[in-house]
């Protein structure tokens, strides 16, 4: 089975590179079939790793690319990456599903699909050079997916949208730039760029000073994406201006590498390394938590909004990192895939609210979507639900293992109560400022000008009718993801992740 | 101290003071003149470390040559004769060419006395003869030689297109000199 | 055959709940009814069989969630408090089921839309949730339950959602409950961490074995306590229970008598073993339920509002329950299970449950018939509606605790239980009896006075008088003289435990195994209650209906405001929140938004700077060319 | 036997002249003079190399005898001076173009190649 991963990262590339010159209604749906085929791929390449099990890298694939860098060609798959590679592939059919209908264009098509093979290479490249390579790759087609098909009805127009572009691509190529530092240190200091070889190893032969320099060199570049307070301010206003397909991608997709980055790089060959880093990551996620539950409290646009609350989330899933301990992993993992759906339902849900209203406002959305728009509301209502982490549906899941994993960590010294009980207090924050939505658009009795809104159509519920139901299942059905990623967190922890 | 490197001292001396002088002099003419001091003078270095063609080309090439060459330019360029208070860049980057020119020397210095120390050497006439040099060039180095016979070529070429008189129309300065000081 | 009937009474309200929501307005009324009835009928079953073949510790049912080194096993359990109060809350669900296809029939106008189907639904979904509560053997697992039950709440109690009180009481429900929650959280992290296990059977037997760190156990029991008193309405987390009165008032009766407020003594009844092993939490849980009960007696004495007061009583009530639990670690463990030091407490959950929810469900018809649910609307009610106002008295004479109605034996069982550990000599018994009893008095009294105002009173202003002076259409745009069918069933339903619960003890029900009542207590509660009803019911002869009436004006307001305790909350919570969020709001766009922002000018102003540096002068450049030479070179020799 | 030292500090302040008269001089002429006087410190290094024996420093420690001396150093500096030949030549070519063109040879008058601002305009002599 080695041609998998090399195909399951080249389908969506080609159809990438050949959609552009199909005749536009053709070219969507053809899209539609090269995403059907990537999901099935990553279905069939997490079945052979799952058969083959989830604690050791399968189906790797090796070939020299540039020898005189030492770069690799080097695929695999493994209990970290196939939960994402699966939510990719399934997003990218979602969104490309949601595109046949909602402003078709095939141009944005590609990029959606180039994201795609972006993403799936960064989940399953297994050479530091490779993975950085893959991690920008998907930096130029959302780029453009905002510069050229955003949103121009916010204030200042065009200006506006530009602006969201640019600063989404200078501050993540910042970000980038720090990594590459970080990335070239270790293999500076350990003469190889082959991650399984560097995991291995666990940090052996590199100072814990070197260590240090590198963690936070590429954790700071890893924030930037995630995206960590404070450098998430260029987060709210890309999504705002991204269209629908944009901020799902951004959401779903997009600030999962990040959040993988650090646990397939920064955790297992830094590991000193984070050790020292971890109290500032953690105690930023926290900051990040209360911060971006308390902005939220008082934002008027309902896109910003679902942007900031993302912000909070990834808070989630960087404090589970920074505790460094398997339950704290586990969590950011299941926190990372959880928040990929629920976002991507939202963003849905709110791309098609503004489609309808035409703003994003909350007081224009508002009020009386539960009788206007029934469906809409209760998806979206759904969405909030699952947003501020009720047990049951698929966030709290990531939440709680977050919480558990700084509560018992060494790595972030005294402060792991102290973010543990922070972090919890974030989740009350969060029920506020989804509960405050709810009561603001869909509580609340509906005005006449806006009736005759056509409710959800069968296109748009077919869309997000996957999404909802993984909410549902993954919240009440943990085991089989825990499962998953059980194994393998240990071996990337330094001593197999033995809590003292 | 040796015979040779009395003179070789005497050399340098000269060397270097005429070429300060060829950098300093207030009158363009006297410059030139004082460069075609300096170069003999090296020539006269070369021929004391027993590079005799080196020193023949230098006389042949440099003082015969390029010396000439300044001259006409100068001329051409209507270099006044009298002392000319023109010649020099403004006080502040004067100041900063002192510092780095003392810097490149010092440096250099510093650097070439660390290494060399009291280095003695035997200078063994042939060794820079014709026949060493010519073989030397005629061999191992026979392909940068042709090289090099391009590169004059080219430069010969490049001169005169450059300095060919264009009529005034076409000339690519046109719109930024006003009336310009074309003759 | 245990395991299926408890995954039944789970399951059914749910998949009733999704195929209510799913297959159309039509049949949601179906789905709902048949679902309740069908998780009663489980329900029913399971008791019977946990009878017959003995409790089953632990099923699975979502699987196994693995992490780090502990396992999740997210199973049920089923023995006797769990079939009890399962029986209970399908019982009260499916009159509320019953009961709301009547209540709720007049939607559909602009006003009111109509939200019929997803009010049933979610009404199944909250009895499926209390369901799950019930029959967790982990804590993670109730915690899925505990929360679906505050969202099903959030739902329920917004229902109006046009009305700006009912968003406000819905999210502060939500809310308020939420924080305790965090309490929760934190515990099964904690236990996660110390204890290495989240099941609850587990976790009772290692803390009696001393297995677990005390520090743990009471990091984790003190921090439970924090979600029950959220979820329990106890002080000073009750605050959101008199405002969810905006709910419609069959969820009021869903709320306060089976679901939600039980569910926090449940848990305090499951975790007992834990308890046990540290005094300290069960004795900040009785300070607090004897803070609880008095007060929220008080303030039921003076409400101007029929389901507010009855609100506070359940406050009050929930107290009691609580009080008795937390008196536990005083009493002599007699039979060796020390689950039945909390039988006082359960028995007051079920008792309560039954004459609660006839309460509310009584109080539904009289706001049914008067359109308003002001006390100053009601008066009458024995001359117009007799058989209502006799189901209605059950219920009071059940709250205040008269012999032979139910309330009567549990409040028994809960003060001797209080007056047993106040006889072991400490300062908790003592509290809790001392609470107890002054909350007996108040009870009668407040009952009474319910009784007095709405079942006598002194001028009736229900329509089927006809006095047209005193009866305005506008006033009263939802008033109906006859009560409908499905709205009177349940009460006779809920009217048979009412009266019958003392038939409980004398079944050989292993549960209630720790229930004594001590006839000294006994017959003092019952004179005492007797003597407050009796003071409040003769009021009118005194010249007033409303006993409260006699208090002074500024006493009277500060009960009627529950002591101001919600302003104190806004002062001290709310607003400093909000005040932060506007600041982080501030600080966002200003701050840390400003470096990147000003990247730009910064840029621009460097580039303007080093502009100046491009003179267009050869030399110039030279100089910057050798200058660097130099630089590098000296910087060549001096790093290497 | 001759000592190094003397021709190599002469190639150092020859360079160092260089240097100064190049950024020193405003004519253009005179700027290449400097120029000359760099190249010709790079040719008495050159040749003062030359008269190292193989190996160039690092033979000294082995031995003390001279058979093998470094040609190359000598072809070089002729090779310098030939680059420099055709330097001066295309040098002087472009100070005599820009005479033509400006009327003066001055390179403080030249700044075609700066950033536009009130302060630097092009101005004509």
């Amino acid at each position: 089975m080695s041609w998998l991963l090399p195909a399951l990262v080249l389908v969506p590339f080609a159809g990438a590179l050949v959609l552009p010159g199909l005749p536009d209604r053709f070219a969507v749906r053809a899209g539609v079939g090269v995403a059907l085929v990537t999901l099935a791929l990553a279905v069939l390449a997490t079945y052979e790793t799952g058969t083959t099990g989830f604690g050791r890298m399968q189906l790797e694939v090796r070939t020299d690319w540039v020898p005189a860098l030492g770069l690799q060609a080097h695929l695999g798959m493994d209990g970290v990456s196939a939960p994402l590679v699966l939510l990719t592939g399934l997003l990218s059919v979602l969104v490309c599903l949601y595109l046949t209908r909602v402003g078709p264009d095939r141009n944005l098509v590609a990029c959606v699909l180039a994201v795609t093979g972006g993403s799936l290479a960064t989940f399953t490249a297994l050479d530091l050079l490779l993975f950085f390579i893959a991690f920008e790759t998907v930096l130029i087609p959302m780029w453009l997916v905002i510069r050229i098909w955003g949103d121009t009805t916010q204030p200042g127009g065009t200006a506006t949208r530009n602006d969201a572009a640019s600063r989404f691509v200078l501050y993540t190529a910042t970000g980038s730039a720090l990594m590459l530092l970080g990335i070239i240190l270790v293999i500076a200091r350990t003469g190889t760029s082959d991650l399984t070889e560097l995991i291995e190893r666990g940090g052996a032969g590199m100072s814990v000073t070197t260590q240090t320099v590198a963690a936070g060199l590429i954790v700071l570049g890893l924030a930037v994406k995630t995206p960590m307070w404070p450098l998430h301010t260029w987060l709210p206003p890309a999504h705002t201006i991204a269209p629908t397909a944009g901020s799902v991608l951004l959401a779903g997709i997009l600030l999962k590498l990040g959040t993988y980055g650090l646990v397939r790089v920064a955790v297992p060959v830094l590991p000193a390394g984070l050790q020292n880093v971890a109290p500032w990551l953690g105690g930023f996620a926290v900051v990040g938590i209360v911060w971006a539950g308390l902005a939220c409290l008082t934002e008027r646009d309902l896109k910003r909004l679902v942007a900031l609350s993302s912000v909070a989330h990834m808070g989630f899933v960087l404090l589970g990192v920074a505790s460094m301990t398997p339950t704290g992993l586990q969590g950011a993992l299941y926190a990372n895939i959880a928040h990929g759906v629920v976002s991507a339902l939202l963003f849905f849900v709110v791309g098609a609210l503004k489609d309808r209203h035409h703003s994003a406002d909350l007081s224009v959305l508002g009020p009386g979507l539960r009788d206007r728009l029934p469906r809409l509301g209760w998806l979206l209502t759904l969405g909030a639900v699952a947003g501020l982490g009720l047990p049951g549906l698929a966030v709290f899941w990531g939440e709680l293992l977050a919480i558990a994993g700084a509560w018992q960590s060494s790595a972030l010294g005294a402060l792991d109560r102290p973010y543990a009980v922070i972090a919890a207090v974030g989740t009350a924050i969060a029920a506020a400022y989804w509960l405050r939505v709810l009561r603001l658009i869909w509580q609340g009795t509906p005005p006449a000008d806006q009736a005759g809104l056509p409710d959800a159509t069968h296109h748009e519920t077919v869309v997000v009718l996957p999404l909802v139901v993984a909410t549902v299942v993954l919240g009440l059905l943990p085991g089989p993801l825990l499962s998953t990623t059980a194994g393998v967190v240990r071996l990337l922890l330094p001593g197999g992740g033995v809590v003292p | 101290m040796s015979g040779p490197d009395l003179l070789l001292t005497a050399l340098a001396l000269l060397a270097a003071a005429s070429g300060l002088l060829a950098v300093t002099g207030s009158r363009v003419v006297h410059c030139a003149l004082w460069l075609v001091v300096s170069l003999g003078a090296l020539a006269g270095v070369y021929l004391v470390l027993g590079a005799e063609v080196v020193a023949l080309v230098q006389l042949l090439v440099y003082v015969g040559a390029v010396v000439v060459l300044v001259i006409f330019a100068l001329m051409l360029t209507r270099a006044p004769v009298e002392p000319s208070d023109r010649l020099d860049a403004p006080k502040g980057q004067k100041l900063a060419a002192v510092v780095a020119g003392i810097s490149v020397g010092g440096i250099l210095a510093g650097t070439l006395i660390y290494a060399l120390q009291d280095l003695t050497v035997k200078v063994q006439g042939e060794q820079g003869s014709a026949r060493n040099i010519g073989r030397a060039v005629f061999s191992g180095w026979l392909l940068p030689f042709e090289l090099l016979s391009v590169l004059l070529l080219a430069a010969l070429v490049a001169a005169i297109a450059v300095s060919r008189h264009l009529p005034a129309e076409k000339r690519p300065g046109q719109s930024l000199t006003e009336d310009g000081g074309v003759q | 055959m245990t395991e299926s009937a408890a995954i039944l009474s789970i399951v059914l309200p749910a998949a009733s709940a999704m195929l209510g929501l799913l297959m159309g307005r039509d049949w949601a009324r179906d789905w709902a009814v048949l679902g309740s009835l069908g998780a009663l009928v489980a329900a029913i079953a399971e008791l019977v069989l946990v009878g017959t073949d003995g409790p089953v510790t632990a099923f699975g049912f979502l699987g196994r969630a693995q992490l780090g080194g502990t396992t999740i096993d997210l199973a049920l359990r089923s023995d006797q408090l769990s079939a009890a109060v399962a029986v209970l809350v399908a019982l009260v669900a499916f009159c509320v089921q019953i009961y709301s296809t009547a209540y709720l029939a007049g939607e559909g106008t602009p006003d009111a839309p109509t939200r019929y189907p997803a009010y049933a639904a979610t009404v199944s979904l909250f009895t499926a949730a209390m369901m799950l509560v019930v029959h967790s053997a982990d804590l993670v697992l109730l915690l899925i339950g505990w929360e679906v039950m505050g969202l099903a709440s959030y739902l329920l109690v917004g229902h109006h959602s046009e009305r700006a009180s009912a968003r406000a009481a819905a999210a502060k429900a939500f809310l308020v409950t939420r924080v305790g929650d965090i309490g929760v959280v934190l515990a099964v992290v904690v236990l996660i961490a110390g204890a290495g296990t989240t099941s609850i059977s587990d976790l009772n037997r290692a803390a009696t074995e001393n297995e677990i760190g005390h520090g743990t156990v009471l990091t984790a029991g003190l921090l439970l306590l924090a979600g029950v008193v959220g979820k329990s309405a106890q002080f000073p987390l009750h605050i959101w229970l008199p405002d969810a009165m905006e709910g419609p008032t069959p969820v009021s009766a869903l709320i306060h008598a089976a679901t939600m407020v039980a569910a926090g003594v449940f848990l305090m009844a499951r975790l007992l073993p834990l308890y046990l092993t540290v005094p300290g939490a069960l004795q900040t849980g009785a300070v607090l339920a004897s803070i609880s009960m008095v007060g929220a007696a008080l303030a039921a004495l003076a409400q101007t509002d029929l389901k507010r007061l009855l609100a506070y009583s359940t406050i009050s009530q929930v107290a009691y329950m609580l009080g008795a639990v937390c008196v536990a670690s005083d009493r002599e463990l007699g039979s060796g299970d020390p689950t039945a030091l909390a039988a006082p407490g359960v028995l007051h959950l079920l008792s309560h449950g039954a004459f609660k929810a006839l309460l509310f469900l009584a109080a539904g018809c009289i706001v049914h018939i008067v359109g308003s649910t002001a006390l100053a609307d009601m008066g009458g009610l024995w001359r117009t509606h007799r058989s209502l106002a006799v189901l209605f008295g059950i219920g009071l004479l059940g709250l205040a605790g008269i012999p032979p109605f139910g309330g009567f034996w549990s409040k028994e069982a809960v003060l001797s239980a209080a007056d047993e550990a106040a006889h072991a000599g400490t300062w908790v018994g003592w509290t809790v009896l001392v609470a107890g009893v002054l909350t007996i008095v108040l009870t009668g009294l407040y009952a009474g006075r319910a009784w007095a105002i709405v079942a006598m009173g002194r001028d009736p202003v229900l329509p089927a008088v006809g006095d047209a002076e005193t009866e305005e259409p506008h006033e009263n745009p939802h008033g109906h003289s006859q009560v409908p069918v499905a709205m009177m069933l349940p009460l006779y339903l809920l009217a048979i435990p009412t009266v019958a619960f003392g038939l409980v003890l004398l079944t050989p029900f292993d549960l209630l195994h720790g229930v004594e009542i001590q006839p000294g207590t006994a017959i003092t509660g019952a004179l005492l209650a007797l003597s407050g009803v009796g003071w409040a019911v003769s009021a009118p002869r005194l010249g007033t209906p409303d006993i409260a009436v006699a208090l002074p004006v500024r006493a009277r307001a500060l009960l009627e405001n529950a002591f101001y305790f919600d302003a104190v909350i806004r002062a001290l919570v709310v607003r400093p929140v909000l005040g932060l969020a506007r600041t982080v709001q501030m600080l966002e766009r200003d701050v840390v938004d400003a470096y990147v922002r000003a990247v730009r000018p910064t840029t621009e102003i460097a580039g303007t700077v080093l502009r100046r540096t491009q003179t267009g002068l050869a030399t110039g450049y030279a100089v910057w060319v050798l200058v660097g030479a130099v630089v590098l070179t000296v910087a060549g020799m001096v790093l290497v | 036997m001759i000592h190094l030292l003397g021709p190599a500090v002469l190639a150092a302040a020859l360079a160092g002249i260089g240097v100064y008269g190049i950024l020193a001089r405003r004519n253009a002429v005179l700027v290449l003079i400097g120029a000359e006087l760099l190249l010709n410190a790079a040719n008495v290094l050159l040749v003062t190399a030359s008269a190292l024996p193989a190996g160039g420093l690092a033979g000294l420690e082995h031995s003390q005898t001279y058979h093998d001396p470094l040609i190359p150093g000598q072809v070089m500096t002729i090779f310098v001076i030939t680059v420099a030949a055709a330097e001066i030549g295309l040098g002087l070519a472009i100070v005599l173009l820009l005479f033509r063109a400006r009327g003066t040879v001055e390179l403080t008058a030249v700044r075609e190649l700066g950033e536009a601002s009130p302060r630097h305009t092009e101005t004509p002599s």
